[in-house]
């Protein structure tokens, strides 16, 4: 009896964020929507509660619980806070955006931490099983959240093709999935990992699988060619729900694409580096290049994030620990600028009126020096000039690249974020150079604004001392591996 | 107190004044922000007189050194000293930004906190560029002094003021860009460091070299600027407001020449060797060309520019010569413009304050109304021409004797500018300066206040001094150019 | 073991059989004297005034998506109660937390009104 | 030539089998048939009215009437049906109720197809009849037809639901999707059968199998006085019949499953008399009876009512004595429940 | 005898089947929902064909999950569908094309 419940220790977060989740979804179904601030506060507070659980029992070394599935490392672990963080901040953020536009429901909630809790299984899992049921936790939640306007005929058409979409990702991942699992007989990344290593006759079959899988997951990532739901995605849904989209999956994203290649399929590197170069180059190209013609800042931000996901996978495809903990790098700090970028969006929004074109940010800086200050430092950030952090992101994915000898590929990628910079430049451009063309003021409430600030000084202050957050990020990765 | 961090002090105390200044918020404090920018900046060129009394000229070692670790995970430090090369540079900059505080004073009506405060921030960063040793922290400040640049083409400059900003910033950001590729690079070849010494030391093959030297050559040759790169200059010079050009001329274009000396000679000497015939080339193409380029300007600020670009022309040529005369007249000329591209943008600018036009067709006769200001423009004129006694003439002077040693005809070249130069700036100077009042506004003109003859008065008594008596210049940069060409002198091929 | 199965696919086809044979047999036995008024739908003795397959309440929609939903836990179901002995308490606790989670999602749609008809 | 024997020997098994099915589905259809005859007949005395008695002796041979006229009735395919789905639907709806049968053991030895998967494969296999349901009200481009099939299909899964809630407690007691071993599990007389410990479930499978072949009171499908006859209005003669045959055999399947499930199938209620088939008939027509005796008593649901009486009484009461089964198995007095 | 290839050109065919019904169809969005659910059930066939044939039960629990997470997914996806229909009146694929730019 001990034994079993020993077992779920090292999901103890996991279990309490699934509890305060029934517990909200009942709670708020029965008060109703004139206290719906029971299930902001308790949102907050499952979220404080699991980071309490989650460094409480921090793991300083591999844990596989639960019969192999689940694995409690330091990577999962310091990975889970920083989606807290994230999940919390963009609560913070849509609440005043969501009640504006009657979208301020319990579900919001209860959908977000189900995808956080999809999320939490994801980067901890140590078996294709687990990573797969985390991936589809957090897919049907955000399928759900997207379509939550339901009378928005653009959201419901963003939900229907993210839907389509993710769906055929997950179908590719597990053809991938159950190709492996036939040369391997194996679904646990580290008997796996065992196997592949002592080499395997199959060779085929198994060149099919990883093909199967990157594709997947260059679907969820959102990598060119499989990147065509990004921009609908991100310009169609609700700007909170695309704030959601933008920042705390990509992490997860990392963690899925880390466990199974970085872990699962390590000894295969050779195998899929050319196919995540392929992939990292079309998305820089593509992405960037499709950025500039936008004029709505969320689809920019989309083509953007593309771009980005194309610069974390260089970090990825170096294959080494080195690499890896670039990218987990380069996804906090995305993740990170992205919070700020669409909670901008979501901050100069009232009821009524998206602030999502371009032309909306003219002459910010007569109307908020310090919210246009704060957008420049994100824009910045993200075209990776120093002194913002978006520069060690970059500066770390390219050192791992270079240090693998792809020098020419290093080359390509800072050509094509400077094609990147043109269109963040224009943004500071619209908000610093031109004449507002609204002036009416800008209402925030105190708490979005001391989160704001703190997000975007946070892009400068990690950009002068970046060394804390990459201890964390080498030492989970280090201690992980 | 602070003796064992005063690079860090020149650094720092600009940044936090800029921010400071910022703090003061809308226009309704703008006075407050301009005696606080004026302090900050007064702050910041006393923090660095120390540069100058304590250094020894005696040495080629780096001085006033601080190192601390910044950045481990990659070996990153927070690495600053200054060497005969970098400190007089440091010095310039921290002096220019008073002077462009000053020069800001009146102009300046809209957003003054953030114009005053981006010039504090960029002073502080360009400093950090020649004080830095370690490779990233000087990516981190020649990176970062762009989006002040950036801020300040854009929001204060002319009707062009957008297409230039871009044009500055794009330029600029694809050259470092590719330099910091080669960075990595010389951090795995040098066995995990990005200390700039370090690479000095480095053994490197020769396509790495070449490659390397290319990309180099791009980021700094952007900023310098060299031809074809050039481009963005004019526009931006045109396009910036007077505080803007002046830091832009007399600054920001050394901290591109500086590169050459910190990294392309040192780091990559055989490429260096092997390719010096291209930048001689281009240096000349640019002294000559762009000459003949300025000679047609119809746009005072725009013909400044492309005098600067002539002159940075001899800059790089002297580098290239690899000899200390020519070095050493590189780095004089580097001063020398410095102080006398900053006169001349301020010149322009105090016209332009007046009568609100650059064009040299609005102007005529202006020694009538304004006797005081022809006869400080008349001397920065014949600086910028080469004349004797002005410190215009020694820098040129120096590296055309240098390229004498090695190849005539790069000296004829050279000294075609000579002429060029004279051409242009007088011929500007004429029309302006002299002749019958043609235009009605020209009429109504005053003479320059307290406030302008203050910043011509020391900019002209600078120009004298180091055209009368370079030594105490060339003194301190002496040995440091001697280490370095010795370094130069060393095959780095494996 | 498959043979067992023989007679379930006979049965399968005798089952088809008794529904083919005996419209067959009406088919040929009885009369076929078509009309347009005998062949218009007969509804309730009305004329149909517009195409029948309209739509229809949304609500059908969501009780076949709760059926999918519930009938899958019942299949979660079938194979621990046929093990639970074995499995013993770890095995109930187990289910326990599982039908936790499902009587959640109940109680949520019962406080929504998705239960509710009219 | 062995090829050949082979093939003979698999002839000979599938005719042998043949005529076994045919052994089992001709009482069936027989069964159907008088089914009908004894519904009339025994609601007819409960109203105190006597019930068909012209044809042959007692009416005797009332269904027989009843067929021939049906096989001799025109099929009419209304104007702007889907003619291929029309004649399917009947189909589909008659050929799992035969098919289920497959499984169906009378005695220890007397099964078809003794198969381990056995309940699972009559859960599966009558899940089926919903779709034969879907297609003719839709084929039959009628609005009745098409509201009948609609209300009719979310009844049945509804139930379904409930259902197999039902038989997982079951299945928990006798640890066996075999039904023989089901029975078997209830071997000992009648303090041993399902129906005591499980007799919540017992209720609930009991009604929600009434609801699911849409017998009253839960006939809102049809509900003449509503729709006319629900999903099949706009069918005549024998492709009504199918779906009359498929109804009547769904009663007896529905009857028959819960003898077997919860009242010890052929087991003798008390160990001094023989377990028999007899028993097992015996208790088919009890709840058959019972099937009969709701119709004459009760009103018809109205349809929220159903939907709330399946959704919101049964499955909370199934998933609870699931909970009470499953934890009592945990404690010594597990012995109980098996 | 069928062997394992059998069952995985099968499992191919299916998939291969389903990501065509994704993309070349472009009438109906139901159609693509049935394709969805078509595609992971060629990969359960994969999947438990492996099983079968490595004796390893874990492929076919696996199975029984992806059935579940196929379940609950058409369940997103119809419900989305009958919104998407409230909103446009037409569930074409052609005429899901507000989103351009």
């Amino acid at each position: 009896m001990s034994d079993f419940l020993t077992q779920f220790t090292p999901a103890l977060p996991e279990i309490f964020v699934l509890a305060m989740v029934s517990l909200i979804l009942v709670i708020d179904a029965a008060v109703g929507d004139s206290k719906r601030y029971i299930a902001y506060v308790l949102s907050l507070a499952t979220l404080a509660g699991a980071a309490f659980l989650t460094v409480r029992d921090f793991s300083t070394m591999p844990v596989l619980a639960l019969g192999g599935l689940f694995i409690d490392d330091p990577l999962s672990d310091v990975l889970k806070l920083f989606l807290y963080l994230t999940v919390a901040i963009v609560l913070v953020y849509s609440r005043d955006y969501l009640r504006q536009r009657g979208l301020y429901k319990g579900e919001f909630f209860v959908l977000a931490l189900f995808a956080l809790l999809g999320m939490m299984v994801m980067v901890s899992a140590s078996h294709f099983l687990t990573l797969y049921m985390g991936l589809e936790l957090l897919s049907l939640s955000l399928y759900a959240m997207v379509a939550l306007q339901r009378d928005s005929s653009v959201a419901t058409e963003a939900a229907m093709k993210y839907f389509v979409l993710g769906a055929l990702a997950s179908g590719m991942l597990l053809y991938g999935m159950s190709m492996v699992y036939g040369v391997t007989g194996s679904l646990a990344l580290a008997d796996m990992a065992q196997i592949l290593a002592d080499g395997t006759d199959l060779r085929i079959p198994l060149v099919f699988g990883i093909v199967f899988i990157v594709a997947g997951l260059a679907f969820k990532l959102g990598a060119v060619p499989f990147h065509m739901w990004v921009p609908d995605v991100y310009h169609g849904a609700p700007t909170a729900m695309t704030l959601f989209i933008g920042s705390a999956p990509k992490i997860a994203a990392f963690a899925l694409v880390v466990r199974i290649l970085g872990q699962g399929l390590e000894s295969q590197v050779a195998e899929w580096r050319d196919m995540l170069v392929i992939l990292a180059v079309l998305s820089m190209a593509v992405g960037n290049i499709a950025a500039i013609a936008q004029t709505n800042l969320k689809r920019m931000l989309a083509y953007s994030t593309i771009s980005h996901m194309g610069f974390m996978l260089l970090g990825i495809l170096a294959g080494s620990q080195n690499g890896y903990g670039s990218a987990m790098f380069y996804v906090l700090v995305y993740a990170l600028m992205s919070l700020g970028g669409f909670g901008m969006i979501l901050l100069l929004s009232r009821a009524g009126f998206e602030a999502d074109q371009l032309d909306d940010f003219k002459g910010l800086n007569r109307r908020s020096p310090w919210l246009a200050f704060l957008m420049l430092l994100l824009m910045f950030s993200m075209a990776g000039v120093p002194p913002t952090v978006g520069f060690y992101a970059k500066l770390a994915v390219l050192q791992a690249v270079v240090e693998i000898g792809y020098v020419w590929l290093a080359v390509a990628a800072v050509l094509f974020s400077l094609v990147g910079a043109f269109y963040y430049l224009r943004i500071v451009k619209l908000m610093y150079f031109d004449a507002p063309h609204d002036t009416s003021p800008i209402v925030t409430s105190p708490d979005t604004r001391v989160i704001m600030s703190a997000n975007g000084l946070a892009v400068l202050a990690l950009g002068i001392l970046p060394q804390p957050l990459m201890t964390v990020c080498v030492y989970a990765i280090g201690a992980s591996f | 107190m602070f003796g064992q961090s005063i690079l860090s002090l020149v650094i720092w105390v600009p940044i936090l004044a800029g921010v400071a200044v910022l703090a003061t918020g809308s226009d309704r404090n703008a006075v407050l922000a301009r005696w606080i920018a004026l302090a900050g900046a007064l702050l910041g060129l006393v923090v660095a007189v120390p540069l100058v009394i304590g250094f020894d000229t005696g040495t080629s070692a780096m001085q006033f050194v601080e190192k601390a670790a910044w950045i481990p995970a990659f070996n990153i430090h927070y690495h600053l000293g200054v060497d005969g090369i970098s400190m007089p540079l440091v010095l310039l900059n921290s002096f220019i930004t008073v002077l462009v505080v000053i020069a800001g004073w009146q102009v300046i009506q809209d957003k003054v906190a953030q114009y005053m405060a981006a010039f504090l921030i960029m002073s502080g960063l360009i400093n950090g560029v020649f004080a830095s040793l370690d490779g990233i922290l000087f990516y981190v400040f020649f990176e970062g002094m762009l989006i002040p640049l950036y801020l300040i083409i854009g929001v204060w400059g002319g009707p062009k003021r957008v297409y230039a900003a871009f044009k500055f910033f794009l330029y600029t950001l694809l050259g470092s860009l590719l330099m910091l590729v080669s960075m990595i690079y010389l951090y795995f070849q040098s066995g995990g460091s990005f200390d700039i010494q370090t690479w000095h030391t480095t053994t490197l093959g020769m396509t790495a070299q070449t490659l390397m030297f290319f990309a180099f050559l791009l980021a700094f040759g952007v900023k310098v600027p060299m031809w074809p790169v050039h481009t963005w200059l004019p526009d931006a010079h045109v396009e910036a407001p007077t505080g803007g050009s002046v830091v832009l001329a007399a600054v920001t274009l050394k901290v591109g020449a500086y590169g050459f000396l910190r990294f392309i000679l040192p780091i990559l000497p055989d490429a260096s060797a092997e390719h010096a015939w291209f930048v001689i080339a281009l240096s000349l193409i640019a002294v000559a060309y762009i000459g003949l380029v300025a000679l047609a300007q119809s746009d005072m600020k725009k013909l400044i520019a492309y005098s600067s670009i002539a002159h940075m022309g001899f800059v790089t040529l002297g580098f290239f010569m690899f000899n200390p005369l020519g070095v050493e007249g590189g780095l004089v000329q580097m001063i020398s413009h410095g102080f006398v591209s900053a006169a001349l943008f301020l010149c322009i600018g105090v016209m332009y304050d007046r009568l609100h036009s650059r064009q040299i067709k609005d102007y005529g006769g202006l020694v009538n109304k304004m006797p005081l200001f022809a006869a400080f423009f008349m001397l920065f004129a014949m600086a910028n021409v080469g004349l004797p006694a002005t410190s215009g003439f020694v820098g040129e002077f120096m590296v055309i004797m240098a390229a004498t040693q090695v190849n005539f005809w790069y000296a004829f070249v050279a000294a075609t500018t000579l002429i060029l130069g004279a051409s242009y700036t007088l011929w500007m100077y004429k029309r302006v300066v002299f002749g019958e009042v043609t235009n009605p506004h020209v009429e109504e003109l005053t003479d320059i206040n307290a406030r302008e003859i203050l910043l011509l008065g020391v900019l002209a008594v600078l120009v004298l001094a180091m055209g009368l008596y370079p030594k105490p210049f060339t003194d301190v940069m002496h040995v440091s150019v001697v280490d370095l060409l010795a370094h130069v002198a060393q095959s780095k091929l494996p | 073991m498959l043979e067992n199965y023989l007679p379930i696919l006979l049965f399968v086809l005798v089952g088809l059989a008794f529904g083919v044979v005996p419209i067959v047999a009406g088919g040929l036995l009885a009369p076929n004297r078509p009309d347009s008024e005998k062949l218009s739908p007969y509804e309730c003795g009305f004329e149909a005034f517009e195409d029948a397959r309209m739509k229809f309440d949304v609500r059908y929609y969501l009780v076949a998506i709760l059926f999918i939903l519930f009938d899958l836990e019942i299949a979660f179901l079938f194979p621990w109660a046929i093990v639970l002995e074995e499995i013993g308490l770890a095995g109930f606790l187990a289910m326990m937390m599982f039908l936790g989670i499902l009587v959640v999602g109940f109680i949520y749609e019962w406080m929504k009104g998705a239960l509710e008809w009219e | 030539m062995e090829s050949v024997g082979m093939d003979w020997t698999a002839i000979q098994t599938v005719v042998w089998t043949l005529i076994k099915i045919m052994a089992l589905v001709m009482p069936l259809m027989l069964g159907v048939a008088y089914l009908t005859y004894a519904e009339r007949k025994i609601i007819g005395w409960m109203q105190v009215r006597i019930g068909p008695n012209r044809v042959g002796f007692l009416g005797l041979l009332q269904p027989i009437a009843d067929g021939l006229k049906l096989l001799m009735k025109e099929i009419i395919i209304p104007a702007g049906a889907n003619r291929g789905l029309f004649i399917l639907g009947p189909i589909l709806v008659i050929a799992p109720a035969l098919a289920a049968w497959a499984v169906i053991p009378f005695t220890d030895t007397l099964v078809l197809a003794n198969i381990n998967a056995g309940l699972l494969y009559v859960m599966a296999i009558t899940s089926m009849g919903v779709y034969g349901v879907i297609i003719a009200g839709w084929a039959s481009n009628s609005k009745y037809a098409f509201l009948g099939a609609m209300r009719s299909a979310a009844q049945i899964v509804s139930y379904e639901i409930a259902m197999g809630f039902a038989l997982v407690g079951v299945l928990m007691a006798a640890q066996s999707l075999n039904l023989i071993d089901i029975v078997q599990g209830q071997s000992g007389g009648l303090h041993q059968w399902y129906i005591w410990p499980l007799f919540p479930l017992f209720v609930v499978y009991l009604i929600a199998g009434v609801a699911e072949i849409n017998r009253a009171p839960f006939d809102v499908a049809e509900g003449e006085s509503e729709i006319v006859a629900g999903f099949h209005v706009e069918y005549s003669g024998m492709a009504f019949a199918v779906f009359f045959l498929a109804e009547y055999a769904n009663m007896i399947l529905v009857a028959t499953l819960t003898s077997l499930l919860f009242l010890g199938g052929w087991q003798s209620p008390v160990p001094f008399l023989p377990d028999s088939i007899v028993w097992l008939f015996f208790k088919i027509g009890f709840v058959l009876f019972l099937f009969l005796w709701f119709r004459a008593t009760f009103p018809r649901y109205r349809y929220d009512q159903i939907m709330r009486l399946g959704w919101k009484v049964f499955i909370p009461i199934t998933i609870a004595w699931i909970v009470v089964v499953g934890g009592m198995m945990q404690t010594p007095y597990g012995y109980l429940f098996h | 005898m069928i062997s394992l290839s059998h069952y995985l050109v099968l499992g191919g065919i299916l998939f291969a089947i389903s990501v065509l019904g994704i993309f070349l169809n472009r009438k109906n969005v139901i159609i693509i929902l049935m394709a969805i659910e078509l595609m992971l059930l060629a990969v359960n066939m994969n999947f438990i064909a492996f099983s079968h044939y490595l004796g390893d039960i874990h492929g076919q629990i696996f199975v029984f999950f992806i059935l579940t997470v196929a379940a609950a997914e058409s369940a997103i996806g119809l419900a989305i569908l009958v919104v998407l229909f409230r909103n446009l009146h037409t569930i074409n694929v052609d005429d899901l094309d507000h989103l351009k730019g």
